[in-house]
């Protein structure tokens, strides 16, 4: 009985145990059964490790190197062009960037807008199916005909409307907004089909005859079980995100001044790239996209198989 | 809670003993007539959507546009006047709000997607009209393509008893299924149109050839089409085929997939008629979703290959800042987009028995 | 005698809304039906799958709300009852229910269940009386604090696992206990345990228990009063041992004659033919039993405390007589 | 271990060569790799079922019936394994032939009545068809195929068998009742004529009703076909009703095999003797029994008698831990000997050597 309880709510009187002991004990019943379940969740651990990896090469690179040169005509105005060398790893464009700066300081930038799309489409996603599945009848389907009709019209159409109507095109923290307005309906609509199950489950029901509000389903009883399912859908987010970005810089519609990897594109089919035999221009920004992508799809079938219980066992 | 009898008895024997004009009432009261009210619904609020963007921002977007052309002057110099002239009768810019709204959703009823401002005095309608059959063409084939090579592939992958050097084929599909499709199209060109010259940089067709019906004419069609054609399929089969297999793992833990087994089946029917026949359902479900994103993937396809499909021609008035022609593309495509959806749910009885007419 | 809860003329109709074209299901039809406050009883409600049973269950929670009649609570209507009352109906109808291991949130152990109503019902003033209330309630099903608590759901065995939701619902000290389906899904060794815990909350508590269940075996073992659901309808209620020996309606003897008997020398007669529900899509359904949703009917007294439905019906359906007759037939061989 | 025993009770089978059983199941073995070690799910069951006889096999949940009914049909699936033994049905080594054979063999000389009734059914195919395609995957290459009037006179006829009007072959699974597809589902396992039907849990989630109309129909058939039947359950009742002989199974072992008089007026061994007592009857109002204690996890079970520490019968340690051995201790009635749980086992000393 003395056990300390480690998933106790914020709410409920400050154990007598010290901190550390807490600490200890949520490490033990939380924690490592997560690292030794993820020993056996290969997609998890290799998605992370190319997320990883990239992230590595980013922040070495910001250590090392000067980034400054992503400017255009930074990078040897004279002659521009270069393939990679020692003093340009990853060569320089047709304006005089330095392709390797370009690579540093926009893979971040990119993941930056899928990081606000996917926050910010998740949390409204979120908060519109709980309160969907939770007030039922009108709301819930509006909310229900609002999602279906996200998901009829095409995001990156949406988008280009946005983006055309802004003056002096989008900051990236504006493309990252704006893709979030579009991006809010998949999530909305899988959390809610997950919370509209849950909520039919004897344990929520036992909580609510154990005298528990609302509130306390909600956060207590419902929001961990969805955990698994939030996350999932927050890295598909990111991932939907960034694709839809990437497309509305390809058409030009982009921040112009920010050297993100879609813009890189841009640049690349703007200047026609390929018929010049430049491979090092639009090799890195492919490789690197190829890397999120990849890592993204393995974390989120990962999660998907730590938040399906019919998986989970058969690992 | 609904006792097995009371479910079969609203099936079955209503069904049956309906007289035609009744079984004509079930059917569209509860399904076709809700299906396409949605399918309206979905219309009306795009619709909408679009009219409200742009007014977000504050500012008369016509007029905006129209200021842009007049300071650029050049080619478009002619005309200017009746065009301005044009619109103000047409949209009555200076009218209300709801007054512009009605005149809008009037035009959109007709199909009258308005003129052109960079092309003045083309109207969207022909402009879409010259550039869509390009993208039917070539979308239309590599829709249904990548979508049973990469169920095929998906198929084959998840069923056990296939060979098992199979499964290296998974990594390259699953990584396939997560590279936007027009980037592939860069690589492609790269490679086989500028490094090998197989097939030609860009474009439907030689700009010295003359559209006509002969054989020189189509073939030219085919080569131009084979890149940007492999491109979307790449990807389409990459990201069937991880779904289909996921179906296919799914099912193999079913209660009829074991009894099929258990009756001797040959392994061919069990794969066929049994594994594949199920998996398949949420496949064609993902397909009615997934048709928009698919779309604007060719949109960009189109923009890589300078394919003259309609991808091509909203990115031409991207450029151009021709708002009409782009809310023009903009309604097609989800016109599109809806009426595929539609016609999946419509027909998706057809595919799974446990859904009718009478429930949903 | 005051009645603690009470459902008068309760209906529960599911389906038939706006363009809903599913039909409506009567889930429960006209069911009345009464717990006392001073004399614990165990009750039965006992029905196969879609008699309703379950959404009476449901009802009685207070979880869902009938169509029409209404529901008393200490004299009062449901609907109108004051936060305090409700909440004071909250501690004082406790449910179990069929499937232990749902009953858990997989995220907390098994502490959990057991401590939130404490918190929600402000039972207890600190932490140690807490403790203390929770290490009485287990040990009073029969289970050890220290091998339970502490643990999580799914390292506990099914009985184990039920016997903690017992616990959950003796230690707020509640009036009435509704327990749906408790045993069918705990393996036959551990039945007995629990059974015997639902027993003892009436003998030692003096709590009124709900036993809703299919199984008519047990039921006859642990009840006092039984009352038959079939189709959403009460076809026959009354003191057990007088209902099961002497089973009055068709659908009761057939009920009871279907039981197989753990008994290699009693076994089941002539083989049964299909009844209705199996002909389904064979043709046209027969209306059996006589039950037909809303149909005009009434309950005879055969004999005291025993009751049996007569319906109404109209030209064409076999009457009741017949149907009673025809299921004389089919009694056992034995 | 029990290799010996099983050894020991064939040659102890007065004068019946193996061909005379429909299904000779001998020392029997199906084992789960799991991280945590190997789950032995049915570790060295030796059963035997003649030509006609219904023999039931119950148990509590986990004790390894189920996972030998689709291991006798070779179902098994990864991470489980055939890990030894033989099943001879009538005299053919099921686990030694290759995966063409035994695809002939399902359904046409082995069925299988399924536990979910439920799902065990396509939900995209007709009944009909349904029926029809275990037919024709069983027609030899060279024999004339037969035309479509004719497979459908014999679904129909089917059908009607096994109580279901005609018309039922032109529905979907999802249009029946649980009843009826368990009726189909019997209708497929009968298609063929089997002479050995294995029937894993056939009413489990049914009404009382209607799983005495499936019982008895399936009685019928048994008798139509003069099948041997291995009926899989949990349910003393549906044995009783039901079987001619009975195997109790605790743990992955058999603790007592007898006809089915035998095993409810006189079990030897502890556990069914438990567990005949904790069963409740319609005849009179009594305490409720149940048996104390819970069934050891499969995993790294020790070695022993494995029922010993919820053994009623006093025993010391040693008792325990003897490993006990299935013998035959009248005609027909085998019982898994052990001082722990058999409390006449003094009776039949003479017949182990401990």
């Amino acid at each position: 009985m003395d056990t300390p309880q480690a998933s106790q709510s914020p709410t409920s009187p400050p154990p007598s145990r010290s901190k550390t002991d807490e600490l200890k004990q949520l490490y033990w019943d939380r924690i490592n059964p997560i690292i030794r379940y993820a020993r056996r969740n290969p997609p998890l651990i290799f998605g992370v490790l190319l997320l990883g990896g990239l992230m590595l090469f980013v922040g070495i690179g910001y250590l090392v190197y000067d980034t400054e040169q992503y400017r255009v005509l930074s990078a040897d105005p004279g002659d521009t062009r270069h393939p990679p060398s020692l003093q340009y790893p990853f060569g320089t464009d047709t304006a005089g960037r330095d392709l390797f700066a370009v690579a540093i300081r926009g893979t971040p930038l990119t993941l930056r807008i899928g990081l606000i799309a996917g926050f910010f489409a998740v949390s409204f996603g979120t908060v519109l199916a709980f309160i969907a599945a939770y007030y039922r009848g009108l709301v819930d389907g509006t909310v229900r005909v609002m999602a279906d009709v996200g998901m009829t019209v095409p995001p990156l159409l949406i988008l280009i409307l946005i983006a055309i109507n802004i003056e002096g095109g989008l900051s990236v923290d504006q493309m990252g907004l704006a893709v979030a307005t579009v991006a809010w309906v998949w999530p909305a609509r899988t959390i809610r089909a997950q919370v509209l199950i849950m909520r039919e489950q004897s344990y929520v029901e036992i909580s609510r005859l154990s005298g528990s509000s609302g509130m306390a389903i909600i956060f207590k009883e419902m929001m961990p079980n969805l955990i698994p399912y939030i996350t999932a859908s927050f890295v598909t987010s990111v991932a939907a995100g960034i694709l839809a970005s990437i497309g509305l810089e390809a058409l030009g519609l982009g921040p112009f001044d920010s050297p993100t990897l879609g813009m890189t594109i841009f640049w690349n089919i703007q200047q026609s790239s390929i018929i010049l035999g430049m491979w090092w221009w639009w090799l890195p920004p492919i490789v690197a996209i190829v890397i999120v992508f990849v890592g993204l799809f393995l974390i989120s079938s990962g999660l998907d198989e730590w938040s399906n219980p019919r998986l989970r066992q058969r690992v | 809670m609904t006792p097995d009898g009371v479910r079969s008895e609203s099936v079955v024997s209503r069904l049956k003993h309906a007289t035609f004009t009744e079984l004509l009432f079930v059917v569209f009261h509860s399904f076709l007539l809700r299906r396409f009210l949605f399918f309206l619904l979905v219309i009306w609020i795009a619709a909408t959507v679009i009219f409200i963007i742009p007014r977000l921002s504050g500012q008369d977007p016509v007029k905006e546009k129209l200021l842009l052309e007049a300071q650029r002057g050049g080619a478009i110099q002619t005309g200017f006047e009746q065009m301005a002239e044009a619109y103000q009768k047409r949209l009555g810019l200076d009218q209300p709000i709801l007054t512009q709204y009605k005149n809008y959703m009037f035009d959109l009823v007709r199909f009258d997607l308005g003129t052109s401002i960079a092309f003045y005095p083309r109207s969207v309608n022909s402009m879409i009209a010259d550039s869509i059959l390009w993208t039917i063409g070539l979308l239309g084939t590599v829709i249904v393509l990548g979508f049973l090579i990469g169920t095929l592939a998906g198929a084959l992958l998840g069923w056990p008893r296939s060979p098992g050097y199979l499964q290296f084929l998974f990594m390259p599909l699953l990584t396939l299924s997560a590279v936007p499709q027009y980037l592939l199209g860069l690589i492609l060109i790269y490679v086989l149109a500028f490094k090998f010259s197989w097939f030609p940089l860009f474009g439907a067709y030689n700009p010295g050839t003359l559209p006509s019906w002969d054989f020189a004419y189509i073939w030219d069609v085919i080569q131009h089409a084979i890149l940007p054609a492999l491109a979307f399929i790449l990807g389409a089969i990459g990201f069937w085929a991880v779904g289909m297999r996921g179906m296919m793992i799914n099912n193999q833990g079913e209660d009829f997939m074991i009894q099929a087994e258990a009756k001797g089946l040959k392994g061919a029917r069990i794969f066929m008629r049994y594994a594949v026949r199920n998996a398949m359902l949420p496949q064609v479900t993902g397909l009615a979703l997934s048709y928009g994103t698919l779309l604007s993937g060719a949109i960009l396809i189109e923009r890589i290959f300078m394919y003259p499909g309609i991808g091509d021609t909203l990115f031409q008035a991207i450029r151009l800042s021709d708002f009409f022609v782009i809310r023009g593309v903009v309604m097609t495509v989800i016109l599109s987009v809806a009426t595929a959806t539609f016609l999946v749910d419509v027909l998706y009885p057809l595919l799974d028995p446990r859904i009718n007419y009478g429930r949903r | 005698m005051s009645a603690l809860l009470e459902l008068q003329d309760v209906t529960k109709v599911f389906g038939g809304g706006f363009l809903d074209t599913r039909g409506v299901t009567v889930a429960v039809d006209r069911v009345t039906l009464t717990i006392e406050e001073d004399i614990p009883r165990i009750i039965t409600i006992a029905g196969e799958s879609g008699s309703g049973k379950t959404t009476l269950a449901r009802l009685l929670l207070g979880s869902i709300e009938p169509t029409s009649g209404t529901m008393l609570y200490r004299g009062k209507d449901f609907s109108g009852l004051s936060r305090r009352e409700r909440r004071e109906f909250r501690r004082e109808v406790q449910p179990i229910f069929q499937d232990p291991f749902e009953s858990y949130n997989p995220f907390y152990k098994v502490d959990h269940v057991l401590h939130s109503p404490i918190k929600n019902f402000k039972l207890v003033s600190s932490r140690d009386e807490r403790d203390r209330l929770v290490e009485e309630a287990l040990l009073m099903v029969g289970l050890q604090p220290d091998e339970t608590l502490g643990r999580f759901p799914h390292q506990l065995s099914g009985g184990q696992r039920q016997r903690i939701m017992v616990a959950r619902a003796l230690m707020l000290k509640p009036r009435v206990i509704l327990a749906d389906e408790p045993v069918s899904m705990v393996d036959a060794s551990l039945r007995a345990t629990i059974l015997e815990s639902i027993q003892d909350m009436k003998r030692e508590l003096g709590i009124s228990v709900l036993y809703i269940t299919h199984d008519l075996t047990t039921a006859f073992q642990i009840s006092d009063e039984i009352l038959i659901m079939y189709r959403g309808n009460v076809v026959e209620y009354g003191d057990v041992t007088k209902v099961i020996p002497n089973p009055q309606h068709a659908y009761t003897r057939m009920l009871i004659d279907s039981i197989p008997q753990a008994n290699p020398g009693k076994r089941w007669g002539k083989l049964l033919e299909a009844t209705g529900t199996e002909m389904v899509g064979t043709g046209e359904e027969t209306e059996q039993f006589g039950i037909r949703p809303q149909a005009t009917r009434h309950y005879d007294e055969v004999e005291p405390d025993h009751f049996v439905m007569i319906s109404e019906n109209d030209a064409g359906s076999p009457g009741e007589e017949e149907l009673v007759s025809a299921a004389t037939d089919q009694g056992p061989s034995s | 271990m029990t290799l010996e025993v099983t050894n020991e009770a064939s040659s102890t089978r007065p004068d019946l060569s193996n061909r005379d059983f429909a299904l000779d199941i001998q020392d029997f073995k199906v084992y789960y790799d799991t991280p945590r070690g190997i789950v032995k799910a049915v570790d060295g069951v030796s059963l035997a079922i003649r030509q006609g006889e219904r023999f039931a096999l119950v148990g509590e949940s986990g004790s390894g019936k189920s996972t030998l009914a689709m291991a006798v049909m070779r179902l098994t699936r990864p991470p489980g394994r055939i890990a030894g033994g033989n099943v001879l049905l009538h005299g053919t080594d099921l686990v030694s032939i290759s995966e063409e054979e035994m695809r002939q063999t399902r359904l046409a000389d082995i069925a299988l009545v399924p536990q979910g009734a439920m799902n065990s059914l396509n939900p995209v195919m007709k009944i009909s068809n349904q029926v029809i395609d275990g037919i024709i995957d069983h027609i030899p290459e060279d024999a004339p195929k037969p035309d479509a009037d004719e497979l459908e006179n014999r679904v129909n006829e089917l059908l009607v068998r096994v109580g279901l009007a005609p018309m039922v072959g032109q529905l979907y699974p999802h249009e029946l009742s649980g009843g009826m597809k368990q009726r189909v589902a019997m209708a497929i396992a009968i298609s063929l004529s089997p002479r050995v039907i294995i029937a894993d849990e056939p009413t489990s989630a049914l009404d009382v009703i209607v799983q005495r109309q499936i019982m008895q129909t399936l009685g019928q058939l048994q008798e139509g076909l003069d099948a041997a039947v291995l009926l899989v359950g949990h349910d003393m009742g549906l044995v009783a009703q039901f079987a001619d002989t009975v195997g109790v199974m605790y743990a992955g072992k058999l603790v007592e095999i007898a006809p089915v008089e035998t095993i409810f007026s006189n079990p030897l061994h502890a556990y069914p003797q438990l567990l005949i007592e904790s069963i409740p009857t319609m005849d009179e109002r009594k305490p409720l029994t149940g048996i104390p204690g819970l069934q050891p996890s499969l995993l790294n079970l020790p070695e022993g008698d494995v029922f010993a520490p919820r053994s009623p019968i006093p025993h010391t340690p040693e008792d325990a831990a003897t490993v006990p051995k299935l013998v035959e201790v009248e005609p027909g009635h085998w019982v898994q000997l052990s001082r722990s749980s058999v409390a006449d086992f003094n009776t039949y000393a003479h017949l182990v050597d401990y």
